[in-house]
């Protein structure tokens, strides 16, 4: 007989035998290096804000770096990534441009978006990042439909979620979760847990706040991991990318992280002091990869700096190649709202810098069969005849 | 040509549309195994399998989301609404996922997905079952708005939506579920933003759509026996309106009565009124007339209920207003 | 220090000695009555549904009439109570008038509505049942907001909020408990779980399908109590509140009941077989407790038969009552959208029967000061203080 | 008298209605400890304690729910709104559950209940961030819709909202928090449902609400500049509807310009044009022309988000229009 479905599955809150050190080093240069990128790409970013060359809400990944890019080392190339409105950092570990996300901050025409998006909505499809959603706990439910559509098509295929603890009080969220959890779908909910909500530190406004422990209540797996090591966030999403992707359902992972800027650029962060800031600076996910590798791996501090000199000329090139770009064409103003009937895609690297990019292909009506039994009839049956003849606790 | 009913109308399009493209499914509330709450799944989930019709828990929001999500990737998602009072709490993310994401991705994404089911009154409902929300969504860049009123528009229609790349909110009618009409078997697909002239005439347009289209029938033929002949347009596609149609007829009768089972205040009524003040001001030569449900919420009590309702009788005072024919003046 | 606002109280699954045998004589007659009365209320209304006297959708309580008689038994009078739309028992155990009743449900102008809610939406605010709701999961937030008032005035209520097992999956749980929990609301939310959610057994829909269990979610009491048992509801709901009115929180109370006609009736209940509706029928709470008062308690047959008698005539005459009612008058369309400055609101009966009620006070600007401080500033900063110094479980 | 910003006449709104009645209170994000996203409710909480002055987790359905059950039993929640467009997330309790309660009750039950915030606009934020959606509001019986545009006039109304007892959506605007004028200092009470006449003139009418109201003064100035004098109609309250107001300025002028930042297609202004077309039918002396934002998604790129907006120029243009007056023809 089937296993009751709602069995709360165990949570495994213990310290995990450590993968790194059988990381190769190109690997931990990789996420260095990608860790590094979003830094210098924020801090620019937040430079040019000042500068009034970006508006509108700015929201900066800095002091979360290790979450995004030891996630994005987890996982296949292609699987799926999205997340709110403090994005920039979730297209660059996947190789995006990073003048063309610049740009779009900026809001130039060579943005990925066309300047359409900003900040907030940073959409790299070539590299399966799908948003950038501005409305708390809005990309949850798209998640599911990714993981649905993965499940649907058997492509094998894993969607990461992110989203902040504030989102965990959406009923997005709680409706998301219940299907996910049904439906076994192959979804990582990755809660980066910063700590505040705009002003609002999370145990104000939740009796529960540890995010993780909320996958009891769909019976699911879920667990905590230090988001502020970028090794700890690998190793757990490698192991939640592999149960998701072998069939056993969605993970709920809590990133425990922190922010050290503002909410937005134009949140000053008075609700936390100076102290507090200073001690988690101490805990900076980008120095302590270094140390890690310097001091335990023996790499040499040399290639550190090289890659530090690089990625400076990189983000100043990205903040250059935004400031040359062009506006908008106001041709542009109708574009993209409905789509006209023959109308492809836009493939922002092949329109802006005329690069050939392999482009993701969904599959059409003859690539493929559906396989996927998401309830079989014997389960539907056997769940309506336990309900017949359900012996219900009855205290 | 085969006479079906509207709900039989609609499972042909969507059995066909599954059959000709796997990346179709279906989901929503009931609609597997008790075969859909007005019965439009009837035989699908047997047809289809688990994956294609699915049975979703009673979490709006969450599977209007879900479908959202699988369409940003190529699947074609139905998602039925059991009723459209009942997607106000799904809003968000028709509105603020769907409509926005081939713009806000720069042209990036398409979200080709049909969100359906019931709009209106089903009869003796109150307040909260009773609405007719097309105006929240038609005000919306981003969304196509459709509300046919036979049972052949119904399945050509929803054929369209199903290939359209857009997203489609579909609305239908629970008391128009049992109508039955000639409907033409297999490959029958409408073009969307087509509004038709079901009645020809000369001294009057009525505009409609949906089950209204029943009472302005109705009305028309009580009218032709007073000798007045009516233009009876159907716009079948809300948004984007079919300006040319419109504008076509009043040329013609320069009379209009615009009849909308919704309230009456910012209705899409309302819309029409204003294109055609704009549009066609010296060929107007009356005002626009509104018939509308009343601006009250709906009571249970069925003389209450009757007395906020749009009626055939109502019409004829209409047309017969916008034609200076005013009874006993 | 405080205590860790999420830590997850005991569930008490386990049987707790019986109260009922403690219950005078009259209490066990009356929730006789009650049951018999909703019983026999509804049957009479399915009747007038199929001579088409009622119209629209029409959900009967039949089965389930447990629930609501030992919860009303369990309260003060004065305690909120609403729920969804299978809702004409709940009015009746506190006192509404069976005429009135009936007479909204023909939609006639003396139903306690005016016929304007129907047979979904009943409101006896009278007697403090606050409607009647037909979105499923609405009125689970409104609940909140009562139970709010009453931690504002300090009045001392306690909130009843019914709804389906299948409600349970709608976002507006999820946010209501939350904020229930963490501002301590005394309100009991009052899950019936019936199996059925339409005809979807809930486990076909969610992978946890013992609702109170979600408890541990909000870190809040969860039980389940056996619905069948109008004496175990009474046990159950007057101690959850007591627990809730003494501040300790709200309360997940799961009842475990059934219902014998189909969803609505225009529902064939064609997803679940004979048999099983008539195993249940075996656990009818109404012959349930007649027994034991027969067996147990030595109380005479005659005087259930003189009840029922009672009751039946009751029904005849509302049913009569509502027959013989005249339809609303058409000045009636306009009235009840807003409210006219001035306009008082309308007691129904006393607009009916001609009726002196006594009808609720809702405190005005002069009655009352705010005595409740929902979150003490040290509270709040020290919430902050541990976010900031949070070492938060780092797996 | 003292000149303060919309966000002060706003704050001092809220706390003499607090002082004056126990039973108002503020729920909101981010309005307790950190004195609101946009500082409205500066000081409050130390004024008011933590019971009336609460910061709520992000459940918008949840607690506008919760604020209309507390309205059922007499409180008077003022309920904040970090944008509207966050709202529609809470849309199914403002419509289904305030905006019918009194009428399912059969007049049981009265729900005095204020939804408030920041509608339209806040400038380079992209399609989610930037709705105007009064006409979604004014479209469902039962509510009142308020949109001020001075402080004066937004003082005034939400003192009127706080005290009816009826659910009202009041929509302030992001970019006047900052703008200052005039306010009369304690009680000021504002009628609702009254427009307001802020300029006179004989040629034409301009009638808009909220922001707008500050691009139509600005057009005004220039067209008087060229001779032209407009009746410049604030509505301050969408709904109900001053038609009075309405009506006796397009009877002197005859031309009338409706000015509105949300999209054209089924926006308030549609029904102003009908009203207009409908009852002043042969007071028009040309088609009532809608300056309103463009029908697209809003873009975040600086050109592309001007290129949508309204402007003094486009409103010009549009008097002109209606004048008969165009340039170059
Ligand atoms: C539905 C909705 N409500 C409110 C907001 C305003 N808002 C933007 S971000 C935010 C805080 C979200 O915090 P969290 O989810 O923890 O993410 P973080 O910003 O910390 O990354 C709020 C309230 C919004 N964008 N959407
Ligand atoms: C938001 C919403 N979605 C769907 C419906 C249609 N509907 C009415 S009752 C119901 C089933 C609810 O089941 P449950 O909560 O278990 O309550 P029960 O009917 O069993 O008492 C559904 C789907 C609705 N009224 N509201
Ligand atoms: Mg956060
Ligand atoms: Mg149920």
């Amino acid at each position: 007989m089937r296993q009751n479905t709602w069995k709360i599955l165990p949570q495994p809150d213990m310290e995990r035998p450590g993968m790194a050190p059988q990381l190769p080093k190109e690997s931990l240069l990789s996420m260095y290096r990608k860790m590094y990128l979003i830094r210098r790409f924020e801090e620019r970013a937040a430079q040019a804000y000042t500068q009034g060359k970006i508006n509108g809400f700015c929201h900066l990944y800095i002091g979360q770096e290790a979450v995004a890019v030891g996630t994005t080392e987890a996982l296949r190339p292609d699987d799926y990534q999205l997340g709110a409105y403090r994005d920039h950092g979730y297209p660059l570990t996947r190789g995006a441009d990073p003048g063309m996300v610049m740009a779009e901050l900026f809001g130039r025409a060579t943005g990925y978006c066309k300047g359409k998006g900003g900040s907030m909505h940073i959409f790299d499809v070539e590299h399966f990042v799908l948003g950038g959603y501005g409305i708390v706990g809005g990309q949850i439910p798209l998640a599911a439909g990714l993981a649905f559509a993965s499940r649907y098509r058997n492509d094998g295929r894993v969607t990461v979620c992110y989203f902040g603890e504030a989102a965990a009080n959406q009923g997005a969220f709680h409706e998301t979760l219940n299907m996910a959890a049904k439906w076994s779908l192959p979804v990582i909910f990755l809660c980066e847990n910063n700590r505040y909500g705009m002003g609002t530190a999370f145990a104000r406004v939740s009796p529960m706040p540890e995010v993780y422990k909320r996958a009891a209540g769909y019976g699911i797996r879920g667990e905590p991991v230090d988001g502020m090591d970028v090794l700890k966030v690998y190793e757990a999403v490698k192991d939640c990318a592999a149960y998701a992707r072998s069939g056993k359902g969605p993970v709920l992972l809590e990133a425990n992280t922190y922010r050290y800027r503002g909410h937005s650029m134009s949140d000053p962060a008075t609700y936390r002091t100076k102290t507090e800031v200073e001690r988690e600076r101490k805990g900076d996910p980008i120095p302590k990869l270094r140390q890690h590798c310097v001091e335990q791996l023996k790499i040499s501090e040399s290639e550190f700096e090289k890659i530090d000199a690089e990625v400076k000329a990189t983000v100043d090139a990205a903040v250059k190649f935004a400031d040359e770009s062009p506006e908008p064409s106001l041709d542009e103003l109708h574009e993209d709202v409905m789509v006209v009937p023959g109308e492809p895609d836009v493939k922002p690297r092949e329109r802006v810098l005329g690069m050939k990019v392999e482009w993701p292909r969904w599959p059409g009506p003859q690539d493929y069969r559906v396989t996927w039994d998401l309830e079989p009839r014997e389960q539907a049956e056997e769940a309506e005849q336990q309900a017949g003849l359900k012996q219900p606790a009855r205290a | 040509m085969p006479e079906i009913a509207w709900r039989e109308a609609l499972n042909q399009a969507l059995s066909e549309e599954m059959e000709r493209d796997v990346n179709v499914f279906l989901m929503g509330e009931e609609v597997a195994r008790y075969n859909g709450a007005y019965k439009v799944s009837q035989g699908l989930l047997d047809k289809f399998g688990s994956a294609r019709v699915v049975d979703a828990p009673i979490s709006e929001l969450g599977f209007a989301g879900l479908g959202v999500g699988a369409a940003m990737v190529g699947l074609r998602p139905v998602i039925e609404m059991m009723t459209w009072n009942f997607a106000i709490l799904a809003m968000d993310q028709i509105v603020n996922s769907a409509a926005k994401l081939r713009h806000m991705s720069g042209g990036q994404l398409r979200c080709p997905i049909v969100f359906r089911g019931p709009n209106g009154a089903g009869g003796r409902l109150s307040s909260q079952h009773s609405q007719s929300l097309e105006a929240n969504y038609a005000h919306f860049p981003g969304l196509k708005v459709l509300a046919p009123s036979t049972p052949a528009d119904a399945k050509g229609l929803l054929k369209a939506a199903i290939r359209d790349d857009n997203p489609v909110i579909f609305l239908e009618a629970e008391l128009l579920y049992g109508i039955k009409g000639e409907v033409p078997a297999g490959e029958h697909v409408l073009p969307i933003g087509k509004a038709d002239l079901k009645r020809e005439g000369k001294d009057a347009t009525i505009i409609t759509w949906a089950r209204m289209y029943y009472f302005a029938e109705q009305a028309a033929q009580l009218l032709a026996q007073e000798g007045i002949q009516v233009d009876l347009l159907d716009l079948r596609t809300l948004k984007p309106l079919d300006e040319e149609a419109i504008l076509a007829s009043v040329r013609k009768t320069n009379r209009v009565v615009v009849v909308e089972e919704g309230w009456n205040f910012c209705g899409l009524g309302a819309q029409i009124a204003d294109l055609l003040q704009l549009k066609a001001f010296d060929e107007l030569d009356a005002p626009v007339e509104r018939v509308t449900g009343l601006d009250v919420n709906r009571s249970y009590a069925a003389v209450l209920e009757k007395a906020t309702e749009v009626s055939a009788e109502r019409i004829v005072a209409a047309v017969k207003k916008v034609m200076y024919r005013e009874e006993g003046t």
